[in-house]
């Protein structure tokens, strides 16, 4: 990415606005509830051409960048998409358009209420996410990170139960007192740098003479702003707690782009702020693999022991996200793609489980993981998605899953600590071990009480079978991922 | 040190007098009271003001044909007395409007005493 | 004629309308609210012209009936005079818009015009002591204003005459330290005028009078912009005040004292002065920060929505005051660009209160719940919206305060003052989340009849526009000031900054 | 004050006195701009005048010679025959108060005399009508003495 591939192009503020146009339009039409779904699709689809329409040229190794006006002295809100940037972007947005299909059943199916806030806060949401994706600095980051942070909590409340009040007040309280972390290790990073807050391949602060006293309060400063989000094991309590959301929230939100928006933050602080180089010289890196592991082995035991589908998955969630900070630390090429293609393929088998369970509360009105049994005779459809996604989770090829499980494997054996293969296999061992009793207890298990029951509406069937064949499809086709991921990589630690 | 004492007598009047007021003001229950002793503040600070113009030897800033102008240092500097004047100003319409307030609290609470005051104000909804 | 003019328009203008209100009501009683808000507006204009005469750098100087300084009076305009005027004006421009319904609502007809002559009186006090150049006439206008801001208070609640007595009490006695100090300076100097004290200063040093003048202008000034520990009138005035003039009050009169501030330590003093010859300035910043800390906390204890505002205001002031304490380029940008958001943000709350009373008849946070919500939600996104700048979220302007006043602590190297600011957001969080919160996610305890009916249940009566309007101006103004607050800061607050501080460069 | 008794010494003698009272004040504002006095000075005296004749004669006499509903709109008046003298200044060339600008006369210094004049007016008027108000308005509600 040399300041030569960098053109002028208004695309990606496009596609941060599309969605936040919407909302105006899905709050006036909140009375016709056809009309408001019709305009969350149409900014999904306009989203994700706008996003495709970037991909071109991040595939080229080219970046759009959209300047806009100076904020702070000397930062500018900027946008530049990036080719890690079109990576998440293409992500979020691409998994959006099926996330708003199957909220559509899901609202519906469960009739729920205030069905146009949820909407129309499930597109600031997106917003955010794409400015999160696309942000070029430091500060327009910050301005985006925290947009999601407040328009993820009307959705985390919902259903307006105490326990979901809770729920939003521990989510609360960790996401602020984290952006206040971010912003104050933005602003010190603004203050060693003399005014430049962008994020550049290869580190922001790599040209700086840091003392260990300041760079290491400094990225502990960064790690508890990003951390937060990405649920690094001390400060991952409010994710699960936050599945008292809707399922479709928990689904986009709380396995793609809340949480990942963490974890691309946190590629962004290490690769773009601070730098390989500068992480190693102080040891940061050593710092970040513990957390991570302990974060992967933690979070799937904990897994085991939640009988609760959504807890559970959300403990999976924690312990995936994981593998891709513990990819971006392992700080080479392949280690980066490998966890580049966890990010995206992560989202797809994690979204079609969490549709699945959404799926299962909606038909069956059933949320924990022992009421299963025979679930499988009665959705079918459903619970094959869901073995796809289990499958894939473990690390079983042909789903994606596996992809990048193996090339982070690699990474970590071509690096210089083959152990962390290890922990990976112990973590897939684990990860069979928390989802595959409940494939088992789905097919292989006599059930009661489900007469008559049947498989949810087809808004809802549809994209989790979508998703379910999108993990399958990426698992033997990656190369698009694949070539973004080397691109973005490429940018940062050279070719390779 | 006699002399720094001696010398700087009208500070420790000044000082004396304020510490009256001030006196008044925090210590005493009785709201007119406190109003007395702000005045007794007030008072301090444009005696203050005014000696700090006077000068030995001076005489007041009217002009005396047997002294003209061009000789200056006989007169006593004007400036601070002009300023103290509009500071009584200031004095008197703040201890109007204390007393104006003083009214109206005890059309309301029937007391001036503090205490009392407070004691009725809790008991009081809004 | 307004060029040469300009630094003596708006005071003097305020100060006719004030004295024409009484006279031109004693015929037609309805004219005083115009002209109260004519004579706001055509100031505002005045004073946001101004900011364009003296972007050049230079101050215009006007001299009070062609005396001469240092013997006349002067007025200067400068680019800090200037953009405080234009603060202050225009958010009293906007208030007033609101106020015509709540000052129907909370006076008796016969005090409707005294109290807009006292509003004039009061604007007119503001403007003369950011535009004087003399202490002895800042005294004056701090007076002038101060006893209109007696009256204003004490014609609110049952208990206002209570709290506007010790209002008057603490208030003289600032007055009076004020003055005490004023006579100190001239008494080592035998000068007023700010320019040429600056002058005498630097040359006369810090001898033992200069001290003591400067500790007793500080202990004034501390005391009339309610800089903790000196804030125990504060709290009871904005409660038991009209909505009207705790709206008016809140926003606009603590910031001349941080005017005050400012021009007295940096205009004045000058920066040698305060930070090592006498450290004047960490002392603020320490007061400062534990007035952050202690307002907020205070604030959370708090049930009566207006109270909650006042404590959470000597906070803010605690920014403002942190900011004038860090004696760097920075820090005294967040503490300005913080006059310019406190402002906008304390006027959107306390319309917002002014809004719950006026509909629901009270802002007690435990009596709010989503009733109020459905009732006024373009007061509630409105509050939301302040809430969400006070805590300092981007893009609203409360996060680029804090933005500035971060970066002038990491400056300094004052990680406490750094950890005191972040706290701080955390804890506006907990108070005004309380609130949003209720008003969003609390049922109504009754369940009103009309719910049953049907369609009635969606009955809104959100106030009226002369009061909506207003209120989500000053909403949207903390989003467009935020994200254009770059070419504020640039464009004019650099300008403002005195030569030599510390860290001009980004 | 709470003893109603008509006393004749008091009544006639504050009488008697109060014109002079009145008549000293205004020599005090006529000469104020040339030898010590002026408008404060005077226009506290001419209250003072209005007041004796208030407590010696009691409200509803009083109030004859200077109803109080006068009050606040004569202050105001008294401060705007200032605040027009200034005014005039700066609308004719000079700054505010500039007496040199004023109209009376070719001559500036005949015309800082003059000017210094109608400020002595408008504050004496001032301070007569301001004293009286805040008097009138402290007694407004007691119960008639």
């Amino acid at each position: 990415m040399n300041p030569a591939g960098v053109f002028s192009s208004l695309i990606p503020l496009w596609a941060v606005l599309v969605s936040l146009a919407a909302v105006p339009l899905i709050l006036l039409s909140s009375r016709r509830p056809n009309l408001r779904e019709f305009w969350t699709l149409a900014a999904g689809l306009v989203k994700f051409g706008l996003v495709l329409s970037l991909l071109p040229a991040a595939l080229r190794g080219q970046t759009a960048a959209a300047d806009l006006f100076e904020v702070v002295p000397g930062v500018r809100l900027a946008l530049r998409a990036d080719p890690l940037g079109v990576f998440f972007a293409l992500v979020a947005s691409g998994l959006w358009i099926l996330t708003s299909c199957y909220s559509i059943g899901y609202m519906r199916g469960l009739k729920e209420h205030k069905q146009t806030r949820y909407f129309a806060f499930f597109a600031v949401c997106l917003s955010a996410t794409m400015g999160i994706a696309f942000a070029a600095n430091l500060v327009t980051f910050i301005l985006f990170y925290e947009i999601l942070t407040i328009a993820t909590y009307p959705l985390v409340i919902h259903k307006e139960t105490p326990e979901a009040v809770r729920a939003g007040r521990k989510y609360l309280a960790f996401t602020l007192s984290a952006g206040v972390l971010l912003i104050a290790a933005a602003v010190w990073t603004y203050q060693i740098t003399g005014g430049d807050l962008s994020f550049r391949p290869g580190g922001l602060l790599a040209g700086t003479d840091l003392a260990a006293r300041t760079a290491v309060p400094l990225f502990l400063l960064f790690l508890g702003g990003v951390g937060v989000k990405s649920s690094i094991m001390p400060l991952h309590s409010w994710l699960p707690a936050a599945m008292v959301a809707p399922t479709p929230v928990s689904a986009l939100l709380h396995a793609v782009a809340v949480v990942k928006a963490g974890v691309f933050g946190m590629i962004r602080v290490t690769a773009f702020v601070f730098g390989p180089d500068l992480l190693r010289r102080f040891g940061l890196d050593t710092v970040l693999i513990v957390i991570t592991v302990t974060t992967i082995l933690l979070g799937s035991l904990l897994a085991l022991r939640q009988d609760n589908l959504k807890r559970r998955l959300a403990y999976s969630t924690i312990s995936h996200l994981s593998y891709i900070i513990l990819a971006a630390a392992l700080l080479s090429g392949p280690a980066l793609v490998a966890g580049l293609l966890h990010l995206a393929f992560h989202a797809t088998m994690k979204i079609t489980l969490f549709f699945c369970a959404g799926a299962i509360a909606v038909s069956l009105s059933r949320e924990n993981v022992s009421q299963l049994n025979g679930v499988g005779r009665v959705m079918p459809w459903t619970m094959a998605a869901f073995t796809i996604g289990a499958l894939g989770l473990s690390g079983l090829p042909p789903i994606d899953g596996f992809v990048s499980k193996w090339y982070l494997g690699a990474a970590a054996v071509g690096g210089s600590r083959p152990w962390l293969a290890g922990v990976l296999v112990l973590s897939g061992l684990l990860n069979a071990a928390y989802l595959f009793p409940i494939v088992q207890r789905a097919f292989f298990r006599r059930g009661v009480g489900l007469e008559g029951r049947r498989e949810a509406s087809a808004w809802m069937v549809v994209p989790l079978v979508l998703t379910a064949l999108l993990s399958l499809a990426l698992g033997i086709y990656p190369n698009i991922f694949f070539d973004l991921a080397r691109r973005a990589a490429a940018g940062i630690f050279g070719g390779f | 040190m006699p002399e720094f004492l001696v010398g700087h007598f009208f500070y420790w009047f000044v000082f004396l007098l304020m510490a009256i007021g001030l006196f008044g003001i925090v210590l005493k229950r009785n709201l007119i009271k406190k109003v007395i002793g702000m005045s007794i503040f007030q008072v301090a600070i444009i005696l203050f003001f005014v000696a700090s113009a006077s000068k030995w030897g001076g005489t007041v800033p009217v002009l005396d044909p047997k002294l003209g102008v061009s000789d200056a240092s006989r007169y006593i500097n004007p400036l601070p007395h002009c300023l103290m004047l509009t500071a009584i100003v200031v004095s008197v319409a703040t201890s109007g409007v204390a007393f104006a307030l003083i009214i109206s609290i005890w059309r309301r609470y029937k007391t001036l005493d503090e205490p009392e005051l407070l004691a009725r104000m809790k008991n009081d909804p809004d | 004629m307004i060029p040469t003019n300009a630094p003596a328009l708006t005071p003097l203008l305020f100060l006719f309308t004030g004295l024409l209100i009484p006279l031109a009501a004693f015929k037609f009683r309805r004219l005083a609210y115009w002209l109260a808000l004519s004579a706001t507006a055509a100031a505002s204009a005045v004073a946001l012209s101004n900011i364009f005469r003296v972007l050049d750098g230079r101050a215009i100087h006007y001299r009070f009936g062609g005396w001469p300084p240092p013997i006349g009076i002067e007025y200067v305009l400068d680019p800090l005079s200037a953009f405080v005027t234009s603060v202050i004006n225009v958010i009293a421009l906007i208030v007033l818009i609101h106020a015509r319904r709540t000052v129907e609502a909370d006076l008796p007809q016969g005090k409707r015009v005294p109290y807009y002559a006292l509003v004039m009186l009061m604007m007119s006090g503001f403007n003369g002591i950011v535009m004087t150049g003399d202490f002895f006439n800042l005294y004056v206008f701090l007076e002038i204003c101060s006893l209109a801001l007696y009256g204003l208070v004490a014609v609110g609640d049952r208990k206002s005459p209570v709290a506007a007595f010790r209002y008057l009490v603490l208030g003289m006695i600032g007055g009076c330290f004020y003055l005490l100090g004023v006579g100190f300076l001239y008494m080592s100097s035998g000068s007023l005028n700010m320019a040429d004290l600056k002058a005498i200063l630097l040359v006369l040093g810090p001898r033992p009078g200069v001290i003591v003048a400067l500790a007793f202008m500080l202990l004034g000034f501390g005391l009339k912009m309610a800089l903790f520990p000196l804030h125990g009138w504060l709290p009871d005035a904005y409660t038991y005040a009209p909505t009207a003039t705790s709206s008016l009050m809140a926003p606009i009169g603590t910031k001349i004292g941080a005017y005050g501030l400012i021009r007295v330590l940096f205009f004045v003093f000058g920066l040698q002065f305060i930070t090592q010859t006498v450290p004047v300035a960490t002392v603020i910043a320490w007061l400062s920060a534990a007035a952050i800390l202690y307002g907020s906390i205070q604030a959370m204890a708090q049930d009566e929505m207006k109270r909650m505002l006042a404590f959470s205001s000597v906070a803010q002031v605690g920014y403002i005051g942190l900011g004038i304490g860090l004696a760097n380029a920075w820090g005294l940008v967040g503490a300005l660009l913080h006059v310019l958001n406190h402002g906008l943000m304390k006027a959107c709350l306390f319309l917002v209160a002014g809004n719950f009373r006026m509909k629901l008849g009270h802002s007690r946070i435990s009596r709010l719940d989503q009733e109020a919500r459905r009732r006024m939600p373009w007061t509630t996104a409105a509050f939301t919206l302040a809430a969400l700048s006070m805590i300092g979220l981007p893009p609203t302007v409360g996060f680029f305060s804090k933005w500035y006043l971060a970066w002038g602590s990491i400056r300094n190297g004052s990680w406490v003052f750094l950890a005191v600011i972040l706290v701080s957001s955390l804890l506006n969080a907990v108070y005004f989340f309380r609130v949003v919160e209720r008003l969003y996610l609390k049922p109504a305890d009754r369940p009103p009849e009309a719910e049953k009916s049907g369609a009635a249940a969606r009955v809104r009566s959100e106030v009226g526009a002369s009061m909506l309007v207003p209120t989500l101006v000053l909403a949207a103004a903390l989003l467009v000031v935020g994200l254009l607050n770059a070419f504020i800061v640039k464009g004019v607050l650099l300008k403002i900054l005195p030569p030599g501080l510390a860290g001009m460069n980004p | 004050m709470t003893r109603n008794e008509d006393n004749p010494i008091i009544t006639l003698i504050s009488s008697m006195v109060a014109p002079f009272i009145m008549l000293f004040g205004l020599y005090v504002i006529f000469h104020g701009h040339y030898s010590p006095g002026g408008g404060f000075q005077g226009g506290t005296l001419l209250a003072a005048s209005i007041i004796l004749l208030r407590l010696a004669l009691g409200s509803e006499l009083g109030k004859k010679q200077f109803p109080s509903r006068w009050g606040t709109p004569l202050g105001s008046l008294g401060v705007l025959i200032y605040f027009g003298t200034g005014l005039a200044a700066l609308l004719l060339g000079g700054t505010f108060l500039n007496y040199a600008f004023l109209p009376f006369s070719p001559q500036a210094s005949h015309n800082r005399y003059w000017g210094i004049l109608s400020i002595e007016i408008g504050v004496g008027l001032a301070v007569m009508a301001v004293l009286v108000a805040i008097y009138d308005d402290l007694l407004e509600g007691e119960p008639r003495a």
